[in-house]
């Protein structure tokens, strides 16, 4: 009897939740207006001097792409969860990490990838050197992904409780800070003139690291959560 | 041997047994850990020499690595119990799972405070963003993750696999926290942080050293058994042999 | 060595003393509250089940 | 015949309190089991216990002789649930819906349009499912039953805010799958008739 195979199943899971997405884009913005706010407050608080501003900038984005990113995680699970889907795909017989990185993967594209397209402009706006622009688009596209990555454990852990948002937090941002340190450490010797290979290279090996183990971690939890 | 090993995790695996158990040894670890502190702080702080460089103020060490030892141990234990929680669901490991998790914050924020009482008198300010430092803070963030999670969730069996769950995760990464944390302060260090890496300890200050270590581990089980004694009557208050046990 | 030098630690009694006696706090604390935590525990449920026998006689004696 | 899903000393705990102790029942092609019970007697935690979505506190749950947790995929291609929650997205149409439901990998016996006939949705095939009533809804969620070709349905409440013609509706392909000789494990509020099928009962309460 014919039936839809595992890769069939996680295209259609990411289609899905990719239509799911742009039928609320009001929700799709959220997240990239936080990222431009975040980032407009800080010449507003440590002074609008270029040099600073300039030598600060790969921090306040990399910091601002954080938060950002934490903050739009609750919607990976939160709506499946909530009518029942998340259930469905528990019972499904297709092994569950697989599933969940068709949904993390379309979170990405739908959270992590504005940033991406956004950040030159915030980039240019701050006075970053231009000849980190190039190597701030790899870190964002390096880094982002681990990002969602580790957050969907955080968010599958977290989904059943009524008030997850906070404790998600506390869970998620301290194993957000090897990213941070790399990403941040990139730019910074770019803009000095110096080659950023071993730092995007760690990140490529974080992507790939957290590529294998954490929809494993994340099924694990999920399912505990439902029970 | 190994069949000894089977039936002695067996009988600590009973939470019952474990219960009388700790309460039978827990006098005797008492006695142990008094003695050991004792020993230890008496070669610590009146027998060991003042150091060359850094002079009586070395002697904070006694507290501030055995607890950063303590600090990392506990949290791989806590790790431990999550995979044997996950794989065999054995009410034990939940209990010093959950139980382990405030022992190691303290042993964690001691750390860290006795080492920015330390860094006074050495950088002359207490909080530099030393690699030790920071990852301590970041290891405090952890445990207070695992505190946090076990007590958000009302059913504690299904707390526990959480936090199981999150321990794992959080061994995983660990490493790689410590590594990028050491990398990225390699690029900004100050030249003082140095002083700390002598490249050998004088026997005299090395063996109070581990009597603190060993006094600390003991201790850790100490506690660890009081409050698995309070957890275990709190869970098993419906059973038979609580109702035994309280019975006029 | 003297008492007095002993407890100078040579300038730096404030640093050493402090982190000394905060690690015996927290010690001490961690110790203390699990073990007073089990102590009221225990007597809770001992005076529930008092109370309970006690109502299993008033009911026995009630009933003869 | 021998028993298909069968469950041994299944004992469940929830907050200290003991809803069922040593429960073992089995369950033969063609079999109706009815869940009775107050509530809160633990009904719902049975029958998530039976999908492998809860844990029981002891015991396990054998499919084919064999425990679920070890058997796996070929368990879960076997099983439809129908919970509390429809399982249904509200940003969706109702043919998108069941696509879905498809590609969770169980076997497909018919075409999507004729799944929606058997539940008179066919016309609401397009709509989106925000725009449909409850009692339409929960159609579309036992629309799921038919989509995909699995034996065991498990189903909690499957009749709420349904109609009366539709409850008839429903009964009837019950009874066409227990005839084909799969297994029904549900609880429900209402009576149900089944006079031609082999049905189980059991009470949590007692």
């Amino acid at each position: 009897m014919k039936r839809l195979s595992l890769s069939q199943a996680f295209w259609f899971l990411l289609r899905r939740d990719l239509l799911l997405a742009m039928r609320n884009r009001a929700e799709l913005a959220n997240p990239l207006l936080f990222f431009v706010m975040v980032i407009t407050l800080f010449p507003l608080a440590v002074g609008a001097d270029p040099n600073l501003l300039s030598r600060i900038a790969a921090g306040i984005i990399w910091v601002a792409a954080l938060l950002a990113s934490m903050l739009s995680l609750d919607s990976i699970f939160r709506s499946d969860f909530e009518d029942g889907t998340l259930e469905q795909l528990l019972l499904s017989a297709h092994p569950l990490p697989v599933l969940v990185l068709a949904k993390v993967s379309a979170h990405w594209l739908v959270s992590g990838l504005p940033l991406l397209l956004i950040a030159p402009l915030l980039a240019m706006m701050l006075g970053l050197d231009s000849d980190a622009y190039g190597v701030l688009l790899l870190t964002i596209l390096l880094g982002t992904p681990v990002l969602s990555l580790i957050g969907s454990i955080g968010v599958a852990l977290t989904i059943g409780l009524p008030k997850g948002g906070i404790i998600l937090s506390l869970l998620v941002l301290p194993l957000y800070v090897p990213v941070l340190i790399f990403a941040a450490s990139a730019i910074e010797v770019v803009s000095s003139g110096l080659p950023a290979t071993a730092q995007l290279s760690m990140m490529l090996a974080f992507l790939f690291l957290a590529l294998s183990l954490s929809p494993v971690a994340t099924a694990a939890a999920l399912k505990m959560s439902m029970s | 041997m190994f069949k000894w090993f089977v039936t002695w995790f067996h009988r600590f695996g009973s939470p019952p047994h474990f219960y009388r158990l700790a309460g039978r040894w827990l006098p005797w670890l008492t006695t142990l850990f008094v003695v050991t502190v004792i020993a230890g702080l008496y070669g610590g702080l009146v027998l060991a020499p003042a150091d060359y460089q850094q002079g009586e103020s070395f002697r904070i060490i006694y507290v501030h690595v055995p607890a950063a030892w303590m600090s990392m141990f506990i949290y791989v234990v806590m790790a431990f119990c999550g995979i044997v929680i996950l794989v065999w669901r054995m009410k034990m490991a939940e209990i010093v799972l959950s139980c382990s998790a405030p022992i190691g914050a303290s042993f964690t924020f001691l750390a860290l405070v006795t080492g920015s009482l330390w860094g006074k008198p050495m950088w002359g300010t207490y909080w530099v963003w030393d690699a030790r430092l920071t990852s301590e803070l970041i290891l405090l963030f952890l445990y207070l993750g695992v505190i946090g999670l076990y007590g958000a969730i009302d059913d504690k069996r299904v707390a526990a696999r959480a936090v199981a769950i999150l321990s794992i995760v959080g061994v995983v990464n660990i490493p790689i926290i410590h590594f990028s944390v050491e990398w990225w302060n390699s690029l900004h260090q100050g030249p003082t942080v140095t002083k700390f890496d002598k490249p050998s300890i004088d026997i005299r200050m090395l063996i109070p050293l581990l009597l603190m270590a060993l006094a600390f581990q003991i201790y850790y089980v100490i506690a660890l058994f009081q409050a698995a004694r309070a957890a275990i009557l709190q869970r098993e208050r419906n059973s038979r042999w609580v109702e035994e046990l309280v019975k006029p | 060595m003297s008492v007095s030098e002993f407890f100078n630690m040579g300038g730096y009694a404030v640093f050493v003393w402090s982190s000394f006696g905060l690690t015996f706090v927290v010690l001490l604390l961690n110790w203390w509250l699990p073990f007073r935590q089990h102590k009221q525990y225990l007597a809770k449920l001992k005076r529930q089940e008092m109370i309970k026998s006690r109502e299993e006689k008033q009911s026995h004696d009630a009933s003869s | 015949m021998t028993a298909l899903l069968e469950t041994r000393e299944l004992t469940c705990v929830k907050d200290d309190r003991m809803l069922f102790e040593g429960l073992n029942l089995a369950l033969k092609p063609g079999q109706i089991l009815l869940v009775e019970g107050r509530n809160g007697s633990g009904k719902t935690s049975l029958l998530r216990i039976l999908t492998g979505l809860n844990l029981p506190e002891s015991g396990e749950v054998l499919w084919q002789g064999k425990s679920i947790s070890d058997v796996g995929a070929d368990f879960y291609e076997q099983v439809n649930y129908i919970g509390h929650h429809d399982g249904i997205k509200r940003d969706l149409t109702c043919l998108e819906n069941l696509r879905l439901v498809q590609a969770m990998g169980k076997p497909l016996p018919i075409s999507l349009d004729d799944a929606l006939e058997q539940v008179n949705l066919l016309r609401f095939g397009d709509n989106f499912v925000a725009t449909l009533s409850a009692g339409q809804k929960r159609r579309l969620a036992l629309a799921r039953l038919v989509v995909t070709e699995a034996s065991l349905w498990i189903m909690d409440e499957p009749f709420t805010s349904l109609d009366k013609a539709s409850m008839v509706l429903f009964q009837r392909m019950f009874e066409q799958h227990l005839a084909a000789g799969g297994i029904i494990v549900m609880t429900s509020h209402h009576d149900i008739e089944m006079p031609d099928s082999d049905v189980q009962r059991l009470d949590l309460s007692a």
